[in-house]
């Protein structure tokens, strides 16, 4: 690709940009929040119209009008956000367009057959024929990503296709990914976690505002020359990001817990649990893929009724018909999914920044629009939203900044406990220690936060207690003191016992 | 990760998925039991295939609204291009004069070309499809009065023969015209459940987005299903003029109307994605049956049918809410 | 950038360029077309007329407007327009001095109470039960014209209030009231969306109701709202149609109206899929439809292909508003200049205005 | 022999007397002009012990059909009904006439060619109406050179009142040049309909004589368009309609509507009368045609208060 560029209105998302792949190589793709990473992939398969440039494939010049051309000609592609059909079976959404017939019948047994053995390989064992829309989003990521490594493609791009997967998780990704590169497959991965991308990529090209940094071949960048490169400023974040300190324990004044379950549960989706959250606690959720961590964190909010045992609040039990009685105990929750259970598309960041605030007001008292432009203008600077303007449409922002404004519609609600279900879910390492540290503040200054995170390293520096879920139940809660660990608490869920 | 997957196939019933589809058939199966229990002819199994009679053309228009619905779109067509059909041949074979075998596959070549030509403005221009079809409707409408606005009786021997002839058994006796319903209703239960275009059907209800990320052949599809719904229209439009004999620009005004609401009484979601063709049979059976049921009562004054309809539906659609979200 | 290809971004533009056009078209056929006079006391002329005979639209495609935001559709409205009428008039005719204007009041009153009470029952079966909104107000468009019927025992019923008669027919300062109550129920309406947050919350049901429900907004309680509001502007219009004839007509008032609401709902440009919505542009789709009926009687077209015309105007209509045809057919003229001028910050205007 | 229903009937669960059981299939309620007609036929059902199996087909020729393919499975022992349309009934009626059950056509004739498959038909002769009404304004203009400015409110596009009024009157007018219908248009049959379509017509069309509408209803919104246009209506436009409802009647008694021909409901009392004879097998004339008559202003005030409807 030479010279790529590409306009929306109001945004350049692209000048001027050439990048490469080869075959046999995996290129990561590098960049901050709304560098144009997804666009470039976006023009490079043929769902947006090229302004300007050039693609060529093998040699030869091409444009593809769209990602079905896109895949005859051997690209296969992972977009973003999680792009499948939410009410097809698991098995149908690995292989529809190209499902096994026999005189044009589809044959149903053989593909999900198929498809089983295809998650096997990634370590998944679920039932394929269950509609996808069951399953968590870790599990639907899988699921597109078995999708695309089946086309046997000459190319296959993967935009953030780890977000929300674990260790390991990725490690079977990668797995795979070495192998497909061994026969010759040119691989595009996009990621925000660093440490990924030196493990598995071979060369690397930047990109900061929509125009290319460089290309750099791995092995001769250190971790430090690549943030230098996608921020475009020396590394005070990295810094801080190191030396952010565990939480200190002993600091937390225990009193009345201000959040307890008891015997709290749902039928098929997680056993009766304990837990308590205290006033300024952060609790951490930790488990493997579908362990039941965003059960646990909706049924605390009532997303989801539980059916067994009871919630205090303040020590007092409380029923719970649903978000309303949540937020009307000042409990917050921001989901995992942001494009489904998240954000409104359509809106504007402004709008979708007060809806919660303004839910809790109800209709007849709108917030003056002076305060809504306040509050709007201090969360995207504090978040760093590009553009930093309240009235784009969030469909149009990039993935890690939709993410930021899903974040600061709960933090405006300043709730007495934030249940945060992967808030750091495809967001910039710049970003992210700016979450990291609000989160930590927010707990000094009070608030309760619930956290979850797929990456365990996050939950490990921001808890005061890690609460250890294992096929659906809770199986220990560890205070993090020095002795735990990531290892420690694998060895725990691995162990199952019971604390 | 073992007692995950048990978790999960305990959740998921295997027919958990056909559950609204049971749920309508018991009540249709409850609602006939009533009709029978009150009104003495109502029993005969005669009464029964009266309602596929009576309602062919309406299940073979309403299966082609199934695949529009499925890909989350609608037809407001459907009932303009029935009449359409049903002038066109009856103008044709009387006025023209033309043998019944060049007109059969002409009205409905002519009922799927108006289906292609709003199945591609739809796609290729990204009109709503409810806009589209209405302009469809008014369309085919107009042409109806164009040929003629008056009625056209048929006497073609074919259309005569289709008409009147009965296929026996015993003493009980079934139209043509609802075998080819059924058969039309078959080939679509295949084509939506075995064949890739019924499959990228639902994926474009399911999300049209995604469908289109994941390189399925979108504007092939969504052509393809308003195509088979004028299809369906003018093959609905050439059953009707064989139950009625003649054309005319007036018949199935609203037909839209039925149509939508037995494919969503079957349990099709409007919004697309989630449905089935034998939803739809069932949904064109409850029709049916509460039009018989008052029919057989013959009590009601023309205001008392309406809201005795209307309440009928309701109870039926409360019902059948009340069974599928108590099991789920 | 001109004042011209700014103004051609805005989102009404279209909508008001094809109202302008068909009313310009008139004038080929009626010269005296744009002649508005005073006239015994009030305004007279084919614009007032349009205005006159497109308000009782405006009002149910208002309604339509925010049940369609919400991710509904209210297939009722007709019914509903006919039963207010019947129940007004019946009210009415029942009364020894028909034109006491108490006896009006109350009837009116009546009316608008039973409209909010079909509005709530509609609401009930979407946003209570969670039947699917076609079909939960199908039960009422096909039940209530029964009820409109079973109110005036299927005949009609003729009145001779004058007070009533100002509803629909009557002129307030040379304005014909009918018009003044459809301003001053856009009015409400704006206010209320606009004003309140009702608007935007409307909006965040009908984008994504899932989202909607974990953000804390009671989408029942919005939905409620808009079937509500929906019935009384059907009311309305059902008040002033019958009012305009002096009769009630349980079986002809409103019917197929629901059709040409949600047309004008959708020509003015608010998805039917829910989510954005305006109401300016409802109201400007509403004109369009109402001078089209206008313009076809005027200009005599033969009622054979009066719904040939309708179905050409719709599709030039639907294909001039759409962006994407716009874009491909002048694509098509401007052969793409082979280098596209120096990038500014502005996006080059996707659409150009002949002038 | 024609009366076999005897043997079969009986849905009505009450023994000992046997009554006879009659399927009336009606369009619809579509006009105030339709409801009469119906009452008319319940009543006299009713006077006349006959039991009635009523059916409204919302306007739809295969509710109709259904409706009829009902009553032949109820075992009914006439049919009889109004016919949507006149052609398309050839095969069902064909069953009826397989199950012995006797058919009698009202309001509306239907153009089968075997007329073996009806007893009967009674009703009124829209075509006629047509013819009379154009009959009247002919002799009114008598005399006259000037051309007279006619606009023609038509009943439903499509519909055979609409088609057959139009042609009745049409023929009549056709034999003079000067009368010319210079706008027609489609009012529905409503009366909010006939005031709208009116108000445009006053727009583009200065000088209308005469107004010719299909129905009353119509016609009495067409006046109060041309009260608002400042114009009296009866004497500035002269105004001819169809039906005689009580309304009409008034408008008519009123000086606001010059001529009005009759299109009379009430057909009750006739077709039960047929029905018995049709039941005790006595031969019926094949064509009954309704009592009709004309009104003019005078005649309007003298019957106007032993109107029924
Ligand atoms: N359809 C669109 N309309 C308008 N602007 C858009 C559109 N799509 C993307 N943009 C803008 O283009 C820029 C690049 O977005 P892109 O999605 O490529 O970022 P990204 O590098 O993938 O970021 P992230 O890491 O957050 O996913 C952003 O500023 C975004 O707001
Ligand atoms: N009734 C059910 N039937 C089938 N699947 C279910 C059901 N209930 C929940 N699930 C799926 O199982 C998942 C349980 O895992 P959950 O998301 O709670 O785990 P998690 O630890 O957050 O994992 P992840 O990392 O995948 O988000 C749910 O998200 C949901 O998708
Ligand atoms: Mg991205
Ligand atoms: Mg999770």
């Amino acid at each position: 690709m030479t010279g790529i560029s590409k306009e929306f209105p109001g945004v350049k998302a692209l000048s001027d940009v050439d990048f490469r792949l080869l075959p046999g190589e995996v290129h990561a793709l590098m960049g901050e929040n709304g560098a144009g990473k997804s666009t470039l992939i976006k023009v490079l398969t043929g769902v947006y119209d090229i302004d300007q440039g050039q693609i060529t494939l093998d040699g030869t010049d091409v444009r593809f009008s769209g990602p079905l051309q896109a895949q005859h000609a051997g690209i296969s592609t992972v977009y973003q956000e999680v792009n499948l059909c939410p009410n097809l079976s698991v098995a149908e959404n690995i292989f529809i367009g190209r499902e096994p017939r026999r005189f044009g019948k589809i044959q149903w047994s053989q593909m999900e057959k198929r498809a089983a053995e295809l998650l096997k390989r990634l370590q998944l064992d679920i039932d394929v024929s269950a509609q996808l829309s069951t399953y968590s989003l870790a599990v639907q990521q899988m699921v597109a990503i078995a999708r695309a490594i089946d086309i046997s493609a000459k190319v296959l791009i993967l935009d953030e296709p780890t977000s929300s997967l674990d260790a390991s998780e990725v490690e079977q990704l990668f797995r795979v990914m070495r192998q497909l590169k061994e026969e010759g497959v040119a691989i595009l991965f996009v990621t925000h976690f660093l440490d990924q991308v030196f493990t598995i990529s071979d060369r690397i090209t930047v990109l900061r505002n929509g125009r290319l940094v460089g290309e750099y071949i791995t092995r001769e960048l250190s971790l430090i020359d690549l943030v230098g490169k996608m921020i475009g400023k020396e590394l005070e974040v990295l810094e801080q990001l190191e030396e952010q300190p565990k939480p200190a324990l002993a600091a937390l004044e225990r009193g009345q817990p201000l959040i307890e379950a008891q015997d709290l549960g749902r039928k098929g989706a997680v056993a009766p649990f304990n837990l308590t959250i205290h006033k300024g606690e952060v609790v951490g959720l930790a488990g493997l893929l579908g362990s039941g961590r965003t059960e646990v964190a909706r049924l605390i909010y009532g997303a989801d009724k539980a059916d067994q045992g009871q919630l205090l609040v303040d020590g007092k039990p409380v029923a719970m018909r649903g978000p309303r009685s949540a937020m009307g105990h000042d409990i917050a929750f921001c989901s995992e999914n942001r494009r489904t259970e998240g954000l409104i598309e359509e809106l504007t960041v402004r709008e979708n920044i007060i809806l919660a605030m303004q839910a809790v007001r109800g209709w007849t008292r709108p917030i003056p629009r002076r305060r809504q432009d306040e509050l709007v203008d201090k969360y995207i600077k504090a978040l760093d939203i590009r553009p930093a303007n309240p009235e784009a449409i969030v469909r149009n922002l990039s993935g890690g900044n939709q993410q930021k404004v899903l974040l600061a519609r709960w933090l405006i609600t300043e709730p007495r406990l934030l249940i945060l279900d992967e808030p750091t879910r495809g967001i910039d390492i710049g970003a992210k220690t700016e979450i990291q540290r609000l989160v930590a503040a927010l707990s000094d200054g009070g608030m309760a936060v619930l956290f979850v995170s797929a990456e365990l390293e996050e939950v490990l520096r921001l808890s005061h207690k890690i609460a250890v879920l294992r096929d659906r139940h809770l199986i220990a809660e560890l205070a993090n003191d020095d002795e735990v660990d990531a290892d420690r608490i694998m060895e725990t869920i691995a162990s199952g016992a019971r604390a | 990760m073992s007692t995950l997957s048990e978790v999960r196939s305990r959740i998921s019933l295997p027919n958990q998925k056909y559950l609204p589809v049971l749920a309508t058939l018991s009540l249709l199966a409850l609602m006939y039991g009533i009709g029978a229990a009150n009104y003495e002819a109502f029993g005969d199994a005669q009464v029964v295939l009266n309602v596929f009679i009576d309602n062919g053309f309406l299940l073979v228009v309403a299966v082609g609204m199934t695949f529009v619905i499925l890909t989350g779109g609608i037809d407001l067509s459907v009932g303009s291009v029935v009449a359409l059909t049903t002038m066109l041949s009856a103008s044709l074979l009387e006025e023209r004069g033309w043998p019944a075998f060049v007109v059969l596959p002409l009205v409905l070549l002519v009922g799927s070309a108006l289906g292609f030509g709003m199945g591609c403005i739809i796609h290729y221009f990204d009109i709503q499809p409810f806009i589209v079809t209405l302009a469809g409707m008014f369309l085919a409408r107009g042409l109806c009065y164009t040929i003629g606005t008056s009625s056209i009786p048929i006497d073609d021997p074919f259309w005569v023969s289709m008409a009147q002839s009965r296929i026996r058994f015993g003493e009980y006796f079934v139209s043509p015209s609802v075998v080819v319903a059924i058969i039309v209703v078959l080939i679509a239960a295949f084509v939506l459940a075995y064949t890739r275009l019924g499959r990228n059907t639902y994926a474009i209800g399911g999300n049209p987005r995604s469908a289109l990320l994941m390189g399925l052949p979108v504007a092939r599809t969504k052509i393809a299903v308003y195509t088979i719904s004028g299809f369906c229209s003018a093959l609905g439009g050439v059953l009707l003029s064989f139950y009625m004999l003649s054309g005319y620009g007036l018949h199935a005004v609203g037909m839209e109307l039925d149509a939508i609401a037995a494919v969503v009484i079957g349990g099709t979601l409007l919004t697309g994605g989630s449905g089935y063709v034998l939803g739809t049979l069932l949904g064109v059976l409850v029709l049916g049956v509460i039009q018989t049921l008052i029919t057989f009562d013959g009590r009601l004054s023309s205001w008392w049918t309406k809201i005795v309809i209307g309440a009928l539906l309701f109870v039926f659609i409360l019902l059948q809410r009340v069974i599928t979200a108590r099991k789920r | 950038m001109t004042t011209i290809t700014r103004l051609a971004k805005h989102r009404l533009f279209w909508p008001v360029a094809i109202l302008v056009v068909l009313l310009l078209s008139n004038l080929i056929f009626t010269p005296s077309f744009f002649k508005v006079e005073v006239r015994d006391g009030h305004l007279y002329g084919s614009l007032i007329d349009i205005l006159r005979f497109g308000a009782p639209l405006i009002l149910v495609a208002l309604g339509m407007t925010l049940v369609i935001a919400t991710g509904g559709i209210d297939l009722s409205v007709g019914s509903v327009v006919a039963i207010c009428g019947a129940l007004a008039c019946w009210r009415i005719s029942e009364q020894g001095d028909q034109n006491s204007v108490g006896g009006v009041l109350v009837a009116v009153v009546l009316a608008l109470g039973l409209a909010l009470l079909l509005g709530l029952w509609n609401g009930f079966l979407v946003a209570g039960i969670g039947i699917q909104p076609i079909i939960a107000t199908l039960i009422l468009m096909v039940a209530g014209r029964g009820l409109a019927q079973l109110i005036t025992d299927g005949q009609i019923i003729t009145i001779n209030s004058s007070p009533y008669k100002e509803i629909g027919a009557g002129y307030l300062l040379t304005f014909p009231v009918p018009v003044l109550i459809a301003i001053v129920v856009i009015v409400v309406a704006v206010l209320l969306t606009r004003r309140t947050a009702l608007g935007m919350l409307v909006e965040s049901v009908g984008g994504n109701a899932e989202a909607s429900r974990l953000a804390g907004i009671r989408s029942r309680r919005i939905k409620l709202m808009a079937y509500m509001f929906a019935a009384l502007c059907a009311g309305i219009a059902g008040l002033m149609i019958s009012s305009n004839v002096s009769s009630a007509d349980g079986n002809n008032a409103g019917l197929w109206y629901e059709l040409d609401a949600i047309l004008a709902v959708v020509i003015g440009g608010t998805l039917l899929t829910g989510g954005r919505f305006s109401i300016g542009g409802t109201v400007i789709g509403a004109l369009i439809i109402q001078t089209l009926t206008t313009t076809i009687y005027t200009i005599g077209v033969p009622p054979e292909t009066t719904l040939l015309v309708k179905a050409l105007v719709v599709t030039v209509v639907c294909l001039i508003q759409s962006p994407s045809f716009r874009e491909k057919v002048f694509k098509g003229r401007r052969q793409r200049p082979p280098t596209p001028s120096a990038p500014t910050a502005e996006a080059p205007a996707k659409v150009e205005v002949p002038a | 022999g024609d009366n076999g229903g005897d043997s079969g009937s009986g849905s009505g669960s009450d023994s000992g007397s046997e009554k006879i059981v009659l399927g009336f299939s009606q369009v619809g309620a579509e006009s105030g002009w339709r409801t009469a007609n119906t009452k008319s036929i319940q009543d006299s059902a009713k006077e006349a012990g006959i039991e009635l199996k009523f059916s409204d087909a919302q306007q739809k020729q295969e509710n109709q059909i259904k409706a009829i393919r009902s009553y032949i499975q109820q075992k009914v022992d006439i049919i009889a009904f109004s016919p949507v349309v006149e052609s398309g009934w050839d095969t069902v009626l064909k069953e009826a006439k397989d199950a012995n059950i006797p058919v009698i056509l009202t309001d509306r004739a239907v153009d089968s060619t075997d007329t073996s498959l009806y007893k009967t038909f009674i009703g009124s002769d829209f075509v006629e109406e047509g013819k009379k009404a154009g009959d009247w304004l002919v002799k009114e203009y008598q005399g006259k050179t000037e051309t007279v400015n006619i606009v023609e409110l038509q009943g439903t596009t499509g519909s055979a009142p609409a088609n057959d009024r139009k042609k009745g009157f049409g023929d009549v007018i056709a034999a003079d040049p000067k009368f010319k219908i210079i706008a027609s248009q489609t009012g529905d049959f409503t009366r909010a309909k006939g005031k709208e379509v009116m108000e445009a017509f006053l727009k583009a069309n200065p000088d209308i004589d005469v107004l010719y509408a299909h129905n009353d209803d119509m016609g009495l919104g067409a006046i109060e368009a041309i009260e608002g246009a400042g114009k009296k209506p009866g004497v500035d436009i002269k105004i001819i309609t169809v039906d005689a409802v009580k309304d009409g009647m008034q408008a008519l008694a009123d000086g606001k509507i010059n001529f009005i021909v009759e299109c009379s409901p009430l057909l009750g009392p006739q077709l039960m009368d047929l029905v018995q004879k049709v039941h005790a097998g006595e031969t019926v004339p094949a064509r009954v045609v309704t009592e009709e008559t004309t009104f003019t202003q005078e005649q309007a005030k003298a019957v106007l208060p032993s109107r029924q409807y």
